[in-house]
């Protein structure tokens, strides 16, 4: 029993960082502000949830499961609401999506389509 | 002491508490002074405090003439394991200085600071001026490693804002002020590196501890490194030869009141930790005193020479006040570094010497500067007749500095030289000779400026401070000359400070 | 070899001081340098920290002897080593460096406020935050 | 010793420091000073999970809040407001540099091969004074956070000391920032744009939180990791992200920057006020023993805290508990006032929810 308990935390854990750096590639790879946002905004609650979860099986039923559960209903209200801040604040700085059905968009100007990669990036 | 003993009553409970007082005090007048309304208030609160701040100090020196050295335990806990302040006789006169001219600044403060700090400002820059007070007096208390950094950094963290907030006169304060914090900050933080090896040597923090527990330990990689940092990075705040960049343009920069302070208690209270390290916390004739003969006394010796030299090439009075005081930083370095007892105790000498003239001289300039803005040597062309008072006690500081008969700076080179030839050390004779005479020269184009040059045509003609201001700035310069004719409170002072540090037999 | 790897804490975390450093003294632009004497305080705390860590020891928590935790804790050590350096059954690390720690990070904050706002007036003033360029605009000033 | 359970945790340790040196790195490579920045919160956050590891909770909240937390938002902030371009690079510039820190590194290998190993219980460090603290603590003071103990009673002249220090920066940001032509200009009227709903929405929900784990904070402090000074920092966030995201002029109205100062100078007030207390009724400064008179301590019931048959130094706790208050009283009042300069600095076309 106890090794099984060990064994599920543990891989949920590991599929929670996964999660994480998945979104982390995601990041690096995707090629705009829009679809960077989205990707590391949802494997991180994704990947929270997972590691969260795990943690609370490892712990077992205690005080510390409140704890983790509060840590839980924090991320779920601060990252989502964090992405999009964030995208608002991109679509007022003019940056536009590359892909997508948006991508009508593109011909018009390529100035600011680009993800933000300017040196200093600050807003304009 | 009978003089302080005539003059000083206190119950004796207020007594027993007087050392936590000096240090606290200016602590909580600092709220009180950002609390406070107005300008006036803010100033009469810089005032009050800095007043009952020399008021203990000067309880605290009668304690300490009385039983050589107090402790005091802070929350009740004995010392290893609580932070307890010591004070010994250097530690004593430091505080007694360094109150002394914190009260005459702030005195000075009240008329010297609306022609230079926007008045909406007044609370919050008292509120720096008295905790940079308490970090200085702190410093010279603690009997605590740790301690010490931390009023390092009370001293030093408002101090930055506070040369900063020069800019309303002279925009060049800005970058100077941030120099000094990058320079304050790595030398403290070196502090810390080199707290950090004796603590993983000998595992306490106190001194006392801890100079007990190095003499059992021998010699040690971390522990003569950790000295080397403590020695460097107390040397930047204390301006020894190579480190000082941060200083001419942070005095040169500085409100006045500030520079006033800074110029007289700044570096003394840095080269106190030094002496205090290297003379009380390792022992004695060990690697502390090889370290400062073999490493420190030659800087010394460049600075005594170099910045003098760059001083007598400066254009900007309060540049060369600056460069002449890292000079100055130098002589006493090298009167310090012989590790006798006259050296030590002509070094302490010189320390209060100096703080005195250079006080008086930055006051002196900023007194000037209240109706004339004039910052170069030949804005200052025939100030002498126009403002009689401030210039004379400006003429007394430059003597002072100079080394004139019956003035203390003739006293102080005095002694040095009579240390130096005690101790055998003929180059450190020849360094002061030069020195002295490199010192002659500036001080010789300054005092001809002011007094045997007419005004340049077309200059704004200047008028006497203000009555206010010209009080502190006489007293100061007053003592220059009183302890220059009766030395007998310095003296006996600074040799209570040398034998208690090294004893009388060396 | 040996030297390295007990001492491998320490002489990491000299690199990373000196790395701060660099950055602190390698660049002309202010913002920049608050950066590297951040790096350079930051990384002097980890020096005092590792100082203070106890093999086998866990954080300066008081734990009763006789709960699990404590148990837990001192199953994974030989009873001799927890008898000779623990406290009441629990092994502890050593709680002073923290508390160091916790006032240098403070003074550290402080400096890096009252530093980059010294910056912000720079850059009004003058119009830059590189050194040289300032350095150029004082050297064209009158007096200097 | 069991030796796989250390050697993990070494490896642990190991781990984490290569990372660190790694992002130090990057960091000192970096041109782009956004980079720098960010690259410098994540050093703070791996670097407090370093911590952890070390066994230092208190610290690695600390660093945490203040190093990925105050340190970042202040160090943007300011970026914000100089606008800078790339950090110039000239290889001539960092021989100089190089050949110092060579220098002085060099000298530090030399210092550390005088350090007893890493981990060494019997090692001078853990041997003397800081074990004493351990086991002093339970008869000199009863709270189970040793750290905090050390902290606010054994050495809390350091952390008076501390407060002041950043009572001493906020007066220095206010002596820079919060005067002068720019912040006096009156703010442009905040127009809510209707796509911020979600951001207002979730501050309203946030903010009495925020507060109240701040408070959580504080009076754990005595019992796991935590204390004013994490409290404070937790505390000020509430009224920043409400600048954040109602604007600024909405702030400083219901909180005007003034009052902020005060209550700064009035946390060093209260702190050094306990400890002139204690003066009066016949202790030393800070001596916490002393903060009651006899005759008030006799009137506490003695099952205030739990066990009544345990005994309790009341001074200690409750002397304790009021420096903490005046901690997080100038802690968060002078994160605000910092907060305040420079976001009172700033030209509104940079103002994040306008």
């Amino acid at each position: 029993m106890a090794d099984a308990i060990h064994w599920i935390g543990g891989g949920l854990v590991f599929a929670g960082t996964l999660l994480t750096l998945l979104g982390g590639v995601g990041v690096v790879r995707f090629p705009d502000v829009y679809t960077r946002i989205h990707a590391a905004s949802l494997t991180d609650t994704g990947g929270a949830t997972l590691v969260l979860i795990g943690l609370g099986i490892l712990s077992g039923f205690t005080l510390e499961t409140l704890k983790l559960a509060f840590v839980w209903a924090f991320v779920m209200l601060t990252t989502p609401a964090a992405a999009n801040a964030l995208a608002n604040a991109a679509f007022s700085a003019g940056h536009k999506p590359r892909i997508g059905a948006f991508q009508i968009m593109k011909g018009e100007s390529s100035e600011g389509a680009g993800p933000a990669q300017r040196d200093g990036g600050v807003a304009p | 002491m009978t003089l302080f003993e005539a003059i000083y009553v206190t119950p004796p409970a207020l007594t027993a508490q007087a050392p936590i007082l000096v240090v606290a005090g200016p602590l909580i007048g600092a709220s009180a002074a950002a609390l406070s309304p107005g300008a006036r208030t803010a100033w009469m609160v810089s005032v009050l405090t800095a007043a009952f701040a020399l008021w203990m100090s000067v309880a605290v020196v009668t304690e300490v003439a009385r039983e050589g050295v107090v402790d005091y335990a802070l929350g009740g806990f004995a010392p290893p394991l609580g932070i307890a302040l010591r004070i010994d006789a250097l530690g004593a006169t430091l505080a007694l200085l360094i109150a002394s001219v914190g009260l005459l600044g702030a005195l000075y403060s009240g008329h010297a600071l609306s022609s230079e700090v926007y008045p909406g400002k007044h609370g919050l820059f008292q509120a720096g001026y008295l905790l940079c007070l308490a970090g200085f007096l702190g410093l010279v208390f603690t009997g605590d490693a740790f301690n010490a950094f931390v009023f390092l950094e009370v001293s030093s963290i408002g101090t930055y804002a506070l040369v900063a907030v020069g800019e309303a006169r002279d925009r060049r304060a800005l970058p100077a002020a941030f120099n000094y914090l990058i320079f304050g900050t790595v030398g403290a933080t070196f502090y810390v590196l080199g707290v950090g090896f004796l603590y993983g040597a000998t595992g306490t923090l106190n001194l006392v501890d801890m100079s007990v527990r190095l003499a059992a330990l021998g010699d040690n990689f971390a522990v003569q490194a950790g000295l080397a940092f403590i020695v460097a990075g107390l040397g930047v705040k204390a301006a020894i030869f190579p480190l000082h960049g941060w200083l001419p343009g942070a005095y040169a920069g500085a409100p006045s009141l500030v520079s006033v302070f800074l110029a007289a208690t700044a570096t003394k209270s840095a080269i106190y930790l030094i002496v205090r390290f290297v003379f009380d916390v390792f022992p004695t004739g060990g690697f502390g005193q090889t370290f400062l003969a073999l490493i420190v006394a030659p800087l010394a010796a460049a600075a005594a020479i170099v910045c003098s030299v760059q001083a007598i090439f400066e254009k900007e009075v309060r540049r060369i006040l600056a460069f002449s005081s890292v000079a100055q930083v130098g002589f006493i370095m090298l009167g310090i570094s012989l590790a006798t007892t006259g050296g030590l105790s002509a070094g302490v000498f010189y320390l209060v010497a100096h703080a005195l003239m250079k006080g008086a001289l930055f006051m002196g300039v900023g007194a000037l500067a209240i109706s004339v803005k004039a910052r170069t040597v030949e804005e200052f062309y025939g100030l002498g007749r126009e403002a009689p008072w401030s210039a004379a006690a400006f003429a007394v500081g430059a003597a002072s500095l100079a080394g004139v008969p019956l003035t203390m700076g003739f006293l102080a080179k005095w002694s040095l030289i009579a240390g130096a030839l005690e101790a055998g050390a003929l180059w450190v004779v020849a360094t002061l000779a030069v020195g002295s005479l490199l010192t002659l020269v500036y001080v010789g184009r300054l005092l001809e400026a002011m007094f045997f040059r007419a005004p340049l045509p077309g200059a704004t003609r200047a008028h006497e401070a203000p009555f206010g201001v010209l009080v502190p700035l006489l007293v100061m310069a007053g003592l220059s000359v009183w302890f220059g004719v009766d030395s007998s409170l310095p003296e006996s002072l600074s040799r209570a400070s040398a034998t208690g540090l090294i004893g009388s037999a060396r | 070899m040996n030297f390295v790897v007990t001492h491998f804490n320490y002489l990491a975390v000299i690199v990373l001081m000196m790395t701060g450093l660099y950055v602190l003294f390698a660049t002309g632009n202010l913002i920049k340098r608050m950066i590297g004497l951040a790096l350079f305080q930051t990384s002097t705390a980890l020096l005092y920290i590792s100082l203070g860590k106890v093999a086998g020891g866990t954080a300066a928590i008081k734990i009763y002897p006789d709960s699990p935790e404590a148990q837990a804790l001192a199953a994974q050590l030989d009873p001799a080593y927890v008898a000779q350096f623990g406290v009441s059954g629990v092994v502890y690390s050593n709680p002073l460096p923290h508390v160091l720690i916790l006032t240098a990070i403070v003074v550290g904050v402080a400096t890096l406020a009252v530093g980059l706002s010294i910056a912000v007036r720079i850059r009004e003033a003058y119009g830059t935050i590189e050194a040289d360029e300032i350095e150029a605009v004082r050297a064209r000033e009158p007096g200097e | 010793m069991n030796a796989i359970a250390l050697e993990a945790s070494f490896a642990l340790n190991v781990a984490l420091l290569l990372m660190l040196v790694a992002i130090a790195a990057a960091i000192a490579w970096t041109r782009s000073l956004v980079a720098a920045i960010l690259l410098m919160g994540v050093y703070s956050l791996a670097s407090a999970v370093w911590l952890v590891v070390m066994d230092a909770a208190d610290v690695a909240f600390t660093e945490a809040v203040v190093g990925a937390g105050v340190s970042t938002v202040v160090l943007l902030g300011a970026t914000l407001l100089v606008r800078p371009g790339p950090v110039r690079v000239d290889w001539r510039r960092a021989i100089a540099p190089a050949v110092l820190v060579v220098g002085v590194g060099a000298l530090l290998v030399l210092a550390v091969s005088g350090l007893a190993s890493f981990g060494d219980p019997s090692s001078p460090a853990n041997a003397h004074v800081g074990r004493s603290y351990l086991v002093e603590t339970p008869n000199d003071i009863g709270i189970p956070n040793v750290v905090t103990a050390v902290l606010a009673s054994y050495r809390g002249f350091d952390t008076l000391g501390e407060t002041v220090v950043i009572f001493a920066a906020g007066i220095g940001v206010a002596l820079m920032l919060g005067f002068g032509p720019r912040s006096s200009l009156p703010q442009p009227p905040v127009q809510p744009g209707e796509h911020h709903v979600v951001l207002r929405v979730t501050a309203r929900l946030l903010i009495p939180l925020i507060i109240l784990f701040a408070f959580y904070v504080l009076f754990h402090g005595d019992l796991g990791a935590g204390g004013g000074f994490q409290a404070g920092v937790i505390l000020a966030v509430a009224p920043i992200l409400h600048a954040l995201v109602f604007g600024l002029h909405a702030t400083t109205a219901a909180i005007p920057a003034g009052f902020v100062r005060g209550v700064a100078a009035l946390g060093v007030l209260v702190f050094a006020g306990v400890g002139v207390v204690c003066m009066a009724n016949g202790g030393g400064f800070l001596d916490y023993d002393r903060l009651f008179m006899p005759r008030v301590e006799a009137m506490i019931p003695p099952g205030l805290l739990g066990d009544p048959t345990h005994s309790h130094n009341w001074g200690q706790h409750f002397g304790i508990l009021l420096v903490e208050v005046g901690v997080l009283l100038t802690v968060s009042s002078t994160m605000v006032t910092i907060f305040y300069g420079f976001a009172g600095r700033a030209t509104h076309d940079v103002g994040s929810a306008r």
